[in-house]
């Protein structure tokens, strides 16, 4: 049972179902934490000893995995970060700014993906796009392309899978139609890394984010894969140790990339222990994991179908193991808390996308979001949970 | 006087042994509260860093602080009568003097947590701080 | 023994003096990230859930602790960052640029502490002034205040510990002098939080860095604290999830301090693992550790007296636990090879301080960097393996 | 011919049981081999990436190339006067066509490890990047 492999579900018995926030974490992804702070704990890329050298190879062994992992091209390509939010201010901020003057986004953005662009004066009307959607929630590519045919030339940044409403999508459409339009597009990886076989040179995206504790790696840790020919025109966003060649008082001289995007001390342990973490992700494979997904959204649905007056925001085939409801008249916090209260941990809120809550008209949803452990008893205990909390609330 | 309400409070409460009931009486208590007049739901009187919208509004009378709160969740809606209960009627500096971290003894988890998703912690500030303003006299 | 606390020393034979680079960790501080993963691992400030609120409690409870342990009014003024770079970065992108025309530093500046102001445009002869050093390399107050004099309200940025030569900054005075002329201090206590008490109200710094890592903790995390007066005018650096109160497609609001400075999924395990460091320190206390050090080193200073040819570059009493030296003819970079491969891991070369390096017309020297768990055996070791070196190369 | 040479120096190098040993062995080799002349220690020539100054000057000679190289570090000197010897007059192509994994079998810690500290990853590079250069008929 793939529980087993997760040190958490022999210790808690919470039926874990908010997996698009965080996952649980393998025992080897907290193994390769151990080992590296307990027996070859130095910092890397300075100190030429042993273990120094060893946490070198190390980290950099991550780096040549996630390159391998998303068939980037070279290493050169692979930067880390602290996770998708630090990824997406570095592009905002050291690729877009001043050089764009429109940011095309879709509806179902993450605050991740919408406040980064405000707080550099993109605002709609004012150098931001909102892609819309069709009453499925799916993406509308004729007004992406309207949008494009407007603003040549424009940065498009959108999410891979909707981390509210589990919609995939088109990306491969999205980079087409954007490069055709003289554009650059970044691809929003958080909540599909997880659940997605991600090869970038295929989808041929300009730049792609994610984060390693959505995908059941460390916290602390992303990834920003930088397509080769955008490197050179990408500035320098934190500078100190590490990313130089050479310093005097008067002026500076840079490394090369990764290393000049990586300013200071890295987040060592978590780079490691996210190898492992992706190694976990293959040996389960993504196609168990998508099979076994889409048996578990079909439990949930035909679940959520018996009961009365659950309101849902898609019926798309385009779906990730995210999926939002809302029960008429209950305000999702209740049911969340109710939830809680019987041990099963989902989320109920506007999950940072309080925009597309707004055109729905509606506060929040309750979400549940599945992960590679969920089965389907997690499932028939979710659904007993739900109808005992509506049984509560209803009056 | 208000270390009593609390305790009676948390009698009632430890009469539960699953969390589910005892939120089962949270909801009937939110049910059974009264609603707020729709013109007193202003946005001043909003607890700010609640999910839910909760509102709190103070009335000063006779040298006492009163209460009426409402809130679109029927759990936070409970929560926050329980609270008012508490405080209900009583001379600012008794509310002032009041260590709220008794009312962690309540157990109600959302009561001491800092996530901003729930709003009690932020409610209790609330109450606080219309105290305050209430003492130094508008 | 101190070292039986550190899992690491059972694990290695090595005879650890890096410190400056990275701190080994105690074993209660990979408990509490261990404990982190595998009993309640769950997003903060999201989710209300158990364990969410158990997660954003604990994460909350370093906040808290950090606060209390550097005597800061209140947590608002405590901002996890990635570690001292990112929290220098944030200060020069957030606070110091545009606003100050000059940025005073010393001479003994990490180049974290450097390339920061250079990447924004502040270079010698144009915005960055260098404060000089006497002859045992001290800080030269009243070089300090000529240059306060000539730029008045300038921002002034300064390490609390120098990482090669142990020397310590009166950075008390230095924060008196810069606000009686107007500025402003950040003060850079990579190399002091693990060996001196800091009281941010007493030294009246206006910010304040550390990073987890070079103090018993995990790596990825810091701290930057702001004081409370300042934070005001601290414009926001990274945006995105959880620093928004509300957003629109049309523009976004904002949460208070420090939840409006930490954008995204931060280091989860990181900052809680970094409570049980400060835990650990305070355990130990700083009068032990600095007894000890200063034991440490009067056996190194005896010892190396011993040794032909050692150049030292400072007789200064103000030392904290780095100690830099060369002998003469030999390159640093060849005995710090022949330590390792004797089992001693200290650092050669330019410890990322180009700069003084220059200055004093030298490629490098070799550190040793002491821990708290460094002993009498260590340093007798380390200075027998020293002079096998030296035999080998001299000719 | 390449394979022949790294065995012969894999052979001395295990003569050590210890490391340092091994590397007492490398100072020797760095002391011993012959200092370049001052004029020819030109920036074009200095290996870039490594703390210490490393000089590789390449030379074609009836087809082959040859090398001539120092450094302000004896070990690192000694270090590149090996790899030198393995890679000392070849044909262009015998050098590229040489996987340089082969070398990690010489078990110096040095060459495999991807900090910018140490050079021979980037003495490596500079001699393929040579032969590159001399391919392409500069
Ligand atoms: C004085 C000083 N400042 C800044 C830094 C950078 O710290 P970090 O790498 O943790 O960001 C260091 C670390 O070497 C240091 O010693
Ligand atoms: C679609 C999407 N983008 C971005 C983020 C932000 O990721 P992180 O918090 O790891 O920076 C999330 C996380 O909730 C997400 O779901």
């Amino acid at each position: 049972m793939i529980k087993d492999d997760f040190p958490y579900f022999s210790n808690s018995k919470i039926t874990y179902l908010d997996n698009g926030a965080t996952t649980q974490k393998p025992q080897r992804v907290i193994d390769s934490v151990v080992k590296y702070y307990s027996e070859y704990c130095a910092n890397t890329h300075r100190g030429s000893y042993k273990d120094g050298n060893l946490a070198t190879l190390n980290y950099e062994d991550t780096r040549d995995f996630v390159r391998s992992f998303i068939n980037a091209n070279s290493s050169r390509e692979i930067i880390f970060t602290k996770g998708v939010t630090e990824g997406i201010n570095m592009v905002a901020s050291s690729f877009v700014k001043e050089n764009f003057k429109t940011v095309i986004i879709s509806s179902l953005e993450h605050h991740s993906n919408i406040v980064p662009w405000h707080n550099l004066g993109y605002k709609k009307g004012n150098g931001l796009e909102v892609v819309r959607f069709n009453n499925n929630l799916e993406f509308d590519l004729s007004h992406f392309e309207e949008l494009l045919k407007k603003n040549p030339g424009a940065f498009v940044s959108v999410t891979h899978v909707s981390n509210v409403f589990g919609i995939v999508h088109p990306i491969k459409k999205i980079t087409e139609l954007t490069h055709k339009y003289g554009g650059k597009v970044l691809i929003d990886g958080a909540q599909s890394l997880s659940r997605i076989n991600i090869d970038v040179k295929e989808i041929d995206a300009d730049f792609f984010v994610f984060s390693s504790h959505k995908s059941y790696g460390p916290t602390g840790v992303g990834v920003l894969y930088i397509k080769e020919s955008n490197i050179k025109s990408f500035k320098l966003y934190q500078t100190g140790g590490a990313v130089i060649d050479r310093v005097t008082y008067d002026d500076s001289t840079f490394l090369d990339s990764p290393l000049c995007f990586e300013a200071g001390t890295q987040n060592i342990a978590g780079v490691i222990g996210f190898k492992s973490a992706l190694e976990y992700i293959k040996s389960i494979s993504y196609e168990v994991i998508q099979k076994h997904e889409k048996y578990l959204l079909e439990l949930l649905h035909k679940g959520l179908g018996e009961i009365d007056d659950v309101l849902l925001y898609t019926h798309s085939n385009l779906v990730g193991g995210n999926l939002s409801f809302n029960i008429k008249d209950i305000t999702p916090i209740d049911l969340g808390l109710l939830l809680d209260k019987q041990g099963v941990a989902v989320r109920a809120g506007h999950h940072c996308a309080m925009p597309i809550m707004e055109e729905l008209g509606i506060d929040g949803t309750v979400r549940v979001s599945l992960g590679i452990y969920n089965d389907k008893e997690d499932i028939e205990n979710f659904l007993a949970k739900l109808k005992r909390a509506v049984s509560i609330l209803k009056d | 006087m208000i270390n009593e309400r609390v305790k009676k409070i948390i009698d009632d409460l430890e009469m539960f042994d699953e969390d589910i009931d005892k939120y089962e009486y949270i909801v009937d208590i939110g049910k059974n509260a009264p609603d707020l007049e729709e013109n007193l739901k202003k946005d001043e009187f909003l607890v700010h860093g609640c999910t839910s919208k909760v509102w709190l509004i103070p009335q000063l009378i006779d040298g006492k602080l009163n209460f009426k709160a409402d809130s679109n969740s029927v759990i936070v809606k409970g929560l926050v009568t329980i609270l008012v209960s508490i405080f209900q009627n009583l001379y600012i500096d008794d509310i002032l003097n009041f260590n709220n971290t008794e009312l962690e003894k309540l157990n109600l988890t959302e009561i001491i947590s800092p996530t901003r998703q729930n709003g009690v912690y932020h409610m209790l500030n609330k109450i606080r701080h219309y105290a305050e303003v209430y003492k130094e006299g508008v």
